[in-house]
């Protein structure tokens, strides 16, 4: 059991990171780039990291692993947001796809100032 | 000038506690895990990188309260006296001493100079890292 | 006892923290400081004399058996080294006295001082290789910042080839301490000495020995590694170009004669007779040469440090008793003199507003004890007698006639000729002609303390070179003894590791 | 177990070598800054699955500074480019 | 596995080189950078057989470890050379940056200094 | 030999003395003098008789060093000239610059030249006589630049000092070789070692170098030309040092080691060489010169390369001649540098064709001046004449030396009487000041040394037994001389004759002939003198040219030649000690280890070839995560958090700095990046290859086993890394704190400093 | 008080940290904690509601952890499949939370949320700006926002600073 759900986590966390890479490499622009890392990225490590948990059981090492889990995940969001308001104020290509951007006309305006 | 964003500094303000905390345990429990002085001390200095990059300079400094220099030498000073004390009792420079103190049941206190001097990495590797920060983003506001 | 040997490096660290903790009172720092150069100086003072009743001194830090701590070793070259490292550092700090700035004192002057001398001093004690990088690293980065304090764009500009060239040496040194390490597991020079002896095949040291030699070479300022030296040397405050030049090319010097007389002497012929000694002869040459070609005394002074590099390096390079005595006398008698030429120069630029030949004159008639100070210190640099300059020529000068090595005494005696030339220079464009005029543009530097604090290591020094070449034969009985015990490394093996 | 560790580890490579790329070519610095948050974030996954692989739990703590400081850096980037950076930096 | 290391660190060496050779002062301490991470690589690969999963700890209970561990001496002096360096680099990057405020060069050939 | 060195006490109290009381301190220094004089004097009775007088302090004993003096009769007669023409010379300049700022200054380091000659003269000791002769050359330097604010003066004391030290370091490195040949520095021992000496395959060489260092100091051919130029020192100091005294010291050395070096076939013909071009030149320069000491200082230098032509015939008339010529030369050319002195003071003109009629206005200094010539131009009953006698017998040794020496002595002739005779007599010449008779101080020192010549020329018989000793010291043997005015008619009196004849018709040639004069004059500074400074013009424009290049600035240049060197030393040395080629094998891998070598080579090579700068510092990141990777995978949990945290903390320093710096640049060509990636990829490889090799060789197990073992049981910690950290190796930690410190401290002030003045 | 609830928090996950399950390492955490807590809160009183309510947090920790999930596998499909089926667009959303805290927490749910990602929050703290990836129904989808919000303001609102 304890071998199964630490294959189980192990495998799922490394295929999601995989996805979250793969995310990276496919996503036309940099927003939707940021959609696949800071979803997939967080969980597939945090699950990983589970895995570690989920093998040992040991109190000591659990509370390790969540404690990982818990920084990464308070962690990605912000970093998320940090990189894309960078992003904005830099200004990015938006992929052409995009439908409408209700921000970036406010942060023209907002720098005009 | 910083740029005022509500979320990072929120997140800001979770985080440095909890780093220092964790910092700390990387203090003490060094010697006998990974972790120790220069490994805590550069997660505490991380903290204040963070808070610089959440709020400025100033407010870092005043976040920090003792002026980053002094702690530094204050550091410095520690992990020499943690090297003196062998002195005094006839031993080479920097011999190790331990101090068990009982405390009942709460177990045994165990105070050493390897932990001192540890204290005093701590001190200097936050100092530096602190004093570089904010001299540097000082001189950026300027 | 042995406790003593930590001092000189204890003090100038203690008073460089202390100078920190009292960041804010350059006045307190000051004291600190002197209390501490004094300190060191009896120190070693004290060192002599246990030397003299329990031979090589070492103390195990931590009170780990060598090889496993660090060991500190006071034999007779490291001795003299820090006794002289210390009369340089009191005599800075005096100096400074007079002309640090006070935005310079306000910025971390003394605490930079303070724990360069103790990087020196570490250099010259400790019996460990690791621990030498870091002595090597606290001295770099110490002389970095006082490099830079000012900041003048003069400053600014040497300091970055300064920076980038004893880096790239640093991790040079630091690859050549890896790969010793993969050799041979220990880090403790005695150790090192002694199983390298034991390895049969002995190819593979000799090759990574070249990179020790390479790293060592760029600190020492050697043909051709020196270029950093003449970018930045004669940009900083002249109290730090005198203790600079005084100090930390000669650490370099220290650290090839510890390393290839002790560790690395596997194939005399290839690195000593072959690659030191016909480095030491460029140097010396390529290092006069520059020095003869400047205009402005501190560049003269700065380049021509090189120069007397290259006699070191060849008297280490011919590996007699006499050869290695007269190269520690050339050091000692060295650093002496060349401090004392910069602290010279700084009087002659508080006094006339300019480092400049051209720009100045008349000093022989405006200031006659300058005038003797001068004299006393250049002739004594170009080896004239009775200065102590004399005798190391001389000693170093007979090891190569009797090692009748004709091309090396040519050349020794021909860089002799040119320091005279470069020296007399000095004293023909400032010393004798007329005093200039004072341009309006560029203001007097003004001094932040009393004039005569000045003088008094000048003095000092100037006095000491005279004694020493008066009492030659005291300060050569040292030399004597401590190029028996570089020669005959078994004391210090079995004094570090005691078997 | 082995050959789902083996599995693991491969994936992870294949993964860093594609944040590689991207942290490569860009083309904006954001960009870059994002591959580099994943790479950290592999980092933690390698770290896992070498514990379950080595038994050496000591290695868990490097995850959670790796945790706590990656951010750190991208925030740093981040805050480079607000101060004026140049996007295609 | 030395090999591939080996690879590795020699082009790390390579490239630090290369970079400190590129005249800007920027790419002088990028160089810089790489080199302390190359000498550190190098003195971790050379110590001894690289051992995996066998940190240098000793487990609770035990006072010896309980398997052969990596040689914990070089580690020793990777962090203190990883933390001299950082100090000594910290101080590069700033006096580039103080060098490009005063002077306003990036240029090493234009650093030369021709007035006393 | 207490009284030597008060004379350097002396001169130390001088300066300060004489701004206070100045009659009163030349009056001490003079009476210091005599006092040196009389001391020395007491040993007369000993040396007469061929004993001698020595003391020893030891000095440098481990090197064979003592201050020793030994008086035999050459070195009292050294000794006496020197302090008594000294005596005379101190007064003669105390009126010579009367009123002058520097004279107390002068005086004080005439003294300590009067001091080093003693010592130089009385030494028994290699070395300790090497001291007093480099003393003597710095005085002779500072006393030449005396007009310091002279371009020429200063010029004239650097190229004195440049040649006598040049030979001075020659003479030094003799000296070593011929000690450690001979076995000793001691001069009496020496000389009885000349067969081990001669029969040395360094004899040769010690002599050249030797013959080197004492031809500097004695200006001769070719290394002469400084000696004319050194007439830019006020006059008594050229009377005294560059006639009297300090040009003999070469000579003195050559008559000292004669028996050790001498009598060999390159002894002679050196000597006979060098001395004959000096002689026959300087009397030639000297009687065609106009400018009083000129004329005086080429006589000075034909008088040297006489006694140097004469120590090398090495007969025994020629060490007879020797010592009496140059006893005669010191007394004569003395008093007439005193007495050129005094006309050049009192008319402020040194040209003879500008002068005439003096002698009515200054008939003492006429007399005395005219006496002196005469002894100098060899007319009986001078002790010049004498000389002459004595040299010209010696020069009987081939019609060819003899003929050189009369030639020689026509020259001589009509320059005395340039000197003596033009500018006193005919009409008188107006002059930039108007002549009177001198005062006593500038007249006394010609009028003595006049009179001895003439005294003693009379009375010469007393001179024969210290003349006998000293020939006698320098012949290595017993020698007597006899002393006469007349020898009965012989060739070399007929010879003196007819040189006296013919040098007065060549003076009344030469009287109207000033154009000429110049003309001849000029010619001096070509030869030598031209090879001389253009040597040193071309070794300044070589210095500068490579420092140049040397102190180019171009960082790319300097580390291309540190990896040269690097390169070069370690194949030089892998050749001389070919370890083999490492074992390439592969050894066990995995996969993620090869894919995170993988990235961090990718992010590494992206690092140096991207032209963006933040992109190069994410991938600097990447590069250094996947480090601690590796620190991972490899078991150092320490070091890869402190990587991974170091790493981050450098991404921060660098985008803080960063974005104030300007974007990367393409400063290098395109062939100039190929080229610098060529030599980073062989250093690459060579470190590819130390890996390698060291890897397969470690012949040692690491200290560390001792450390693991302990770390618990006596260190009481379970993090080994640790417990090295804080306590192994504490120290190392220690100074690394502080190179933390300090990098903080020089950040802090570098940034935050206010700029100073500059 | 609750700087107290804080307090045992940081002494908790000391214990946790440390892994040492006794009363002296929970001691030494409580004073470890008590000041870091003195040297951090004085300043920055607005983050300690949210750890006021412990148990409403750990629920909150694991209604998050739900979300991350689904929103994982709508967006690994997006990815994987060769064509790109989205219609991002940035959204302005009003935000009826005050505190800084709230808002903060706010953000970044929406961030690992399905599709959606915060870009900023306005200055007045008026407005937040989402980056949404599947926009098909602009209203509906501020209406879901609304309803989050309502969500937060439940768990950790009723208290004002
Ligand atoms: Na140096
Ligand atoms: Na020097």
């Amino acid at each position: 059991m304890t071998n199964f759900l630490t294959a189980f986590f192990l495998f799922t966390g490394a295929a999601l990171m995989f996805l979250a890479a793969l995310g990276l490499l496919r996503m036309p622009d940099l927003l939707t780039r940021m959609h696949a890392t800071s979803k997939a990225g967080a969980l597939g490590s945090g699950l990983m990291v589970f895995a570690v948990a989920a093998a040992y059981s040991e109190p000591g090492i659990t509370a390790r692993a969540v404690a990982v889990m818990v920084f990464i995940i308070m962690t990605a969001p912000v970093a998320a947001h940090a990189i894309a308001r960078a992003g904005y104020v830099v200004g990015i290509d938006k992929w052409e796809g995009t439908i409408k951007d209700d921000f970036e006309d406010e942060f023209k305006e907002h720098n005009s100032e | 000038m910083s740029s005022y964003s509500l979320i990072i500094r929120t997140a800001t303000a979770i985080m440095v506690p909890l780093l220092l905390l964790f910092s700390i345990s990387l203090l003490i429990r060094g010697h006998d895990e990974p972790g120790g002085g220069f490994i805590a001390g550069l997660v505490a200095s991380s903290a204040f990188s963070m808070y610089l990059f959440a709020f400025d300079a100033d407010s870092t400094k005043k976040f920090l309260k003792v002026n980053s220099r002094i702690l530094m030498g204050v550091g410095l000073l520690l992990a020499m006296i943690a090297g003196f004390i062998a002195l005094a009792f006839g031993q080479e420079f920097l011999t190790a001493q331990w101090l068990y103190i009982a405390l009942g049941n709460l177990g045994t206190l165990k105070l050493s100079t390897p932990l001192l001097f540890d204290i005093g990495v701590y001190l200097v590797v936050l100092g530096t890292v602190t004093t570089i920060i904010i001299a540097l983003a000082k001189s950026e506001d300027a | 006892m042995m406790q003593a040997v930590l001092l000189p490096i204890a003090l100038p660290m203690l008073a460089g923290a202390l100078c920190m903790v009292f960041w804010f009172q350059p006045r307190l720092q000051t004291y600190l400081s002197i209390l501490s150069a004094v300190l060191v100086m009896l120190s070693a003072v004290w060192l002599f004399a246990l030397h003299a009743e329990l031979g090589i001194l070492v103390l195990q830090l931590g009170g780990w058996q060598a090889p496993f701590g660090i060991s500190l070793v006071a034999d007779t070259l490291a001795m003299s080294m820090v006794l002289i490292a210390s009369i340089i550092y009191l005599g800075t700090l005096i100096f400074s006295l007079a002309s640090q700035s006070k935005t310079s004192l306000r910025y971390g002057y003394l605490p930079l001082l303070n724990l360069m001398v103790a990087g020196v001093m570490g250099s010259f004690l400790t019996g460990d290789i690791f621990n030498l990088y870091v002595w090597f690293e606290i001295m770099l980065i110490a002389s970095f910042g006082l490099l830079i304090l000012g900041g003048e764009k003069a400053q600014l500009r040497g300091a970055i080839k300064y920076v980038a060239m004893n880096l790239l040496s640093s991790a040079l040194f630091l690859t050549a301490i890896g790969l010793l390490y993969g050799m041979v597991g220990t880090l403790n020079m005695a150790d090192v000495a002694v199983k390298l002896q034991a390895i049969e095949d002995q190819r593979l040291i000799i090759i990574v020995s070249m990179l020790f030699m390479v790293a060592f070479g760029i600190k020492a300022a050697a043909f051709p590694l020196f270029f950093w030296l003449p970018a930045s040397y004669h940009t900083p405050a002249v109290a730090v170009s005198a203790v600079f030049a005084g100090l930390l090319t000669k650490v370099g010097v220290y650290v090839l004669f510890r390393f290839y007389t002790l560790i690395f002497t596997q194939d005399l012929d290839f690195t000593h007779h072959s690659i030191l000694l016909w480095a030491g002869i460029l140097t010396m040459v390529i290092g006069v040469l520059g020095a003869a070609a400047q205009m402005s005394i501190r560049r003269i002074l700065s380049v021509h440090i090189i120069s007397q590099i290259g006699y070191m390096l060849v008297a280490l390079a011919i590996f007699s008793p006499l050869a290695i005595a007269g190269g520690i006398f050339y050091i000692i008698h060295n650093i002496v003199v060349k401090t004392n030429l910069f602290f010279i120069s700084g009087i002659i630029y508080y006094q006339r507003g300019s480092y400049e030949l051209k720009k100045l004159g008349g000093l022989y008639k405006d200031s006659p004890w300058l005038a003797i100070f001068f004299l006393l210190s250049a002739l004594s640099l170009a080896g004239l007698p009775p200065l102590s300059g004399f005798f190391a020529k001389f000693i170093v000068i007979s090891a190569i006639v009797a090692e009748r090595d004709w091309w090396t005494l040519f050349f020794a005696v021909a860089v002799s000729l040119l320091t005279l030339f470069s020296m007399l220079k000095i004293w023909s464009y400032a010393f004798w002609g007329k005093k200039p005029e004072i341009s309006e543009d560029s203001p007097m530097p003004r001094l932040t303390g009393q004039a005569y604090w000045m003088w008094v290591p000048v003095t000092f020094l100037a006095v000491t070179s005279l004694g020493m070449g008066l009492a030659a034969e005291f300060f050569f009985q040292y030399a004597q003894q401590a190029a028996y015990e570089l020669l005959h490394p078994h004391h210090y093996i079995q004094a570090v590791l005691g078997e | 177990m082995s050959s789902v560790i083996l599995v693991c580890y491969v994936t992870l490579s294949f993964a860093m070598l594609i944040a590689l790329y991207r942290l490569i070519v860009g083309p904006s610095l954001p960009d870059r800054v994002v591959s580099l948050e994943l790479i950290a974030a592999l980092l933690v996954g390698f770290i896992a699955i070498y514990v379950v692989d080595t038994g050496a739990t000591a290695f868990l703590d490097v995850a959670i500074v790796l945790a706590l400081v990656s951010f750190i850096a991208a925030i740093g980037m981040a805050h480079f480019l607000e101060r004026g950076g140049h996007r295609d930096d | 596995m030395i090999l591939i290391m080996a690879f590795l660190i020699g082009s790390m060496y390579a490239g630090a080189i290369y970079m400190m050779m590129r005249r800007s002062i920027i790419k002088l301490v990028m160089g810089l950078i790489i080199l302390a991470n190359a000498t550190n690589l190098l003195i971790f690969t050379v110590a001894g057989p690289l051992r995996r999963g066998a940190p240098p700890l000793i487990a609770e209970g035990s006072i010896v470890p309980d398997q052969l561990v990596a040689d914990p001496l070089p580690q020793a002096l990777i962090l203190t050379a990883i933390v001299i360096s950082f100090g000594v680099l910290a101080f590069a990057v700033v006096l580039i940056h103080r060098v490009y405020e005063v002077i306003g060069v990036d240029d090493m050939n234009n650093l030369k200094d021709d007035s006393e | 030999m207490a009284v030597i060195f008060v004379c350097f006490l002396l001169a130390m109290v001088t300066p300060w003395l004489y701004r206070i009381r100045p009659e009163l301190s030349v009056g001490l220094l003079m009476a210091w003098v005599a006092v040196v004089f009389l001391w020395f004097s007491q040993f007369y009775t000993d040396v007469h008789q061929g004993q001698f007088y020595q003391e020893y302090w030891q000095w440098v004993p481990s090197l064979g060093i003592q201050l020793s003096l030994h008086l035999d009769a050459l070195a009292l007669i050294f000794v006496w000239l020197i302090s008594g023409i000294g005596f005379f010379i101190l007064f003669y300049a105390s009126g010579y610059l009367k009123g002058e700022k520097n004279l107390g200054r002068l005086l004080a380091i005439l003294m300590i030249f009067m001091g080093a000659m003693l010592g130089l003269v009385t030494s028994n000791n290699l070395i300790s006589l090497f001291v007093f002769w480099e003393l003597t050359s710095v005085t002779s330097y500072l006393l030449i630049g005396y007009h310091f604010e002279q371009e020429k003066s200063k010029k004239s004391a650097l190229q004195g000092l440049l040649v006598t030290v040049a030979g001075g370091l020659a003479l030094m490195s003799g000296m070593i070789l011929l000690a450690q040949v001979g076995g000793s520095y001691d001069i009496q021992y020496l000389l009885s070692q000349a067969d081990r000496i001669q029969e040395s395959p360094y004899y040769s060489l010690i002599l050249v170098l030797i013959l080197i260092g004492a031809l500097s100091k004695s200006a001769q051919f070719p290394l002469h030309f400084w000696l004319p130029n050194a007439m830019a020192a006020p006059t008594p100091i050229s009377a005294y040092l560059h006639s009297a005294t300090m040009v003999k010291a070469g000579i003195y050395l050559l008559a000292r080691l004669n028996p050790a070096l001498g009598g060999t076939e390159l002894w002679f013909w050196s000597l006979l060489l060098l001395g004959g071009t000096t002689m026959f030149m300087g009397a030639a320069f000297s009687a065609f010169s106009a400018d009083l000491k000129r004329i005086l200082a080429y006589s000075t230098l034909m008088a040297l390369g006489t006694l140097t032509m004469l120590l090398g015939i090495g007969s025994d008339y020629a060490m007879r001649a020797f010592v009496v010529f140059l006893f005669a030369h010191a007394l004569y050319k003395g008093a007439l540098f005193m007495a050129a002195g005094t006309i050049d003071h009192e008319t402020g003109t040194r040209n003879v064709f500008a002068m005439g009629g003096l002698g009515k206005k200054m008939p003492l200094t006429f007399a005395f001046t005219l006496i002196a010539a005469l002894s100098f131009a060899g007319v009986p009953p001078l002790l010049g004449f004498i000389g002459k006698e004595f040299l010209l017998e010696a020069a009987l040794l081939s019609w060819l030396v003899l003929l050189l020496v009369a030639i020689s002595s026509i020259f001589i002739v009509a320059a005395a009487l340039k000197v003596a005779w033009l500018p006193f007599t005919g009409e008188f010449k107006d002059t930039p000041h108007a002549p009177h008779e001198a005062p006593l101080s500038l007249r006394l020192g010609t009028m003595v040394l006049a009179s001895l010549s003439l005294g003693l020329g009379l009375l010469a018989w007393l001179l024969n037994p210290i003349f006998s000793q000293a020939a006698s010291n320098v012949m290595g043997a017993e020698l007597s001389v006899k002393l006469s005015l007349w020898h009965g008619i012989n060739i070399p009196l007929l010879v003196s004759l007819a040189a006296l004849g013919l040098g007065c018709l060549c003076y009344l040639w030469l009287r109207t002939r000033s154009q000429t004069v110049d003309w001849i004059e000029k010619l001096g500074q070509y030869g030598p003198e031209m090879m001389w400074e253009t040597f040193w013009q071309k070794l300044l424009a070589f210095a500068k040219w490579q420092s140049d290049i040397m102190q180019s600035g171009n960082l790319r240049r300097d580390i291309w030649v540190m990896a040269l060197v690097t390169l070069g030393l370690v194949g030089w040395a892998a050749m001389r000690h070919w370890p083999g080629l490492p074992e390439l094998e592969l050894g066990e891998w995995k996969i993620h280890e090869l894919a995170v070598v993988s990235v961090a080579f990718l992010a590494g090579l992206y690092t140096c070839l991207t032209r963006q700068r933040l992109g190069a510092v994410a991938a600097l990141g990447a590069l250094g995560f996947s480090v601690a990777l590796l620190f991972v995978f490899f078991s150092a949990p320490d070091l890869a958090i402190t990587q991974v945290l170091i790493e981050t903390l450098t991404v921060i320093l660098l985008v803080l700095v960063l974005f104030r710096l300007p974007r990367f640049q393409l400063y290098s060509s395109i062939k100039e990046r190929w080229f610098d990636a060529g030599i980073s990829i062989i250093i690459g490889f060579m470190m590819l290859m130390f890996i390698l090799l060291v890897s397969g060789n470690h012949y040692y197990e690491s200290i560390s086993g001792y450390m693991i073992e302990n770390s618990y049981v006596i260190a009481k910690g379970r993090n080994v890394v640790n417990v090295i950290l804080v306590d192994y190796r504490a120290l190392d930690t220690l100074g690394e704190l502080f190179v933390l410190a300090i990098a903080a401290t020089g950040i802090y002030a570098m940034i935050r400093q206010p700029r100073e003045l500059s | 008080m609750r700087a107290l609830a804080w307090n045992m928090l940081a002494a908790v996950l000391w214990v946790l940290l440390n892994g040492n399950y006794n009363l002296g390492s929970f001691v030494l955490g409580f004073i470890i904690g008590y000041f870091i807590l003195l040297f951090c809160v004085r300043k920055h009183p607005s983050f300690s509601p949210y750890f006021y309510k412990v148990p409403t947090a750990i629920h909150f920790v694991i209604f998050f952890l739900y979300d991350l999930i689904v929103a994982n596998i709508k967006v690994a499909y997006d990815i994987v499949t060769p064509k790109h089926l989205m219609k991002p667009a940035v959204l302005k959303i009003p935000l009826s939370l005050r505190t800084d805290t709230q808002i903060a927490l706010f953000g970044n749910l929406i961030t690992v949320t399905p599709g959606s990602l915060t870009l900023d929050v306005s200055p007045d703290k008026q407005w937040l700006y989402v980056h949404v990836m599947y926009l098909e129904d602009e209203e509906k989808q501020l209406r879901e926002f609304a309803a989050l919000e309502t969500r937060i303001k439940n768990l950790v609102g009723g208290y004002d600073e």
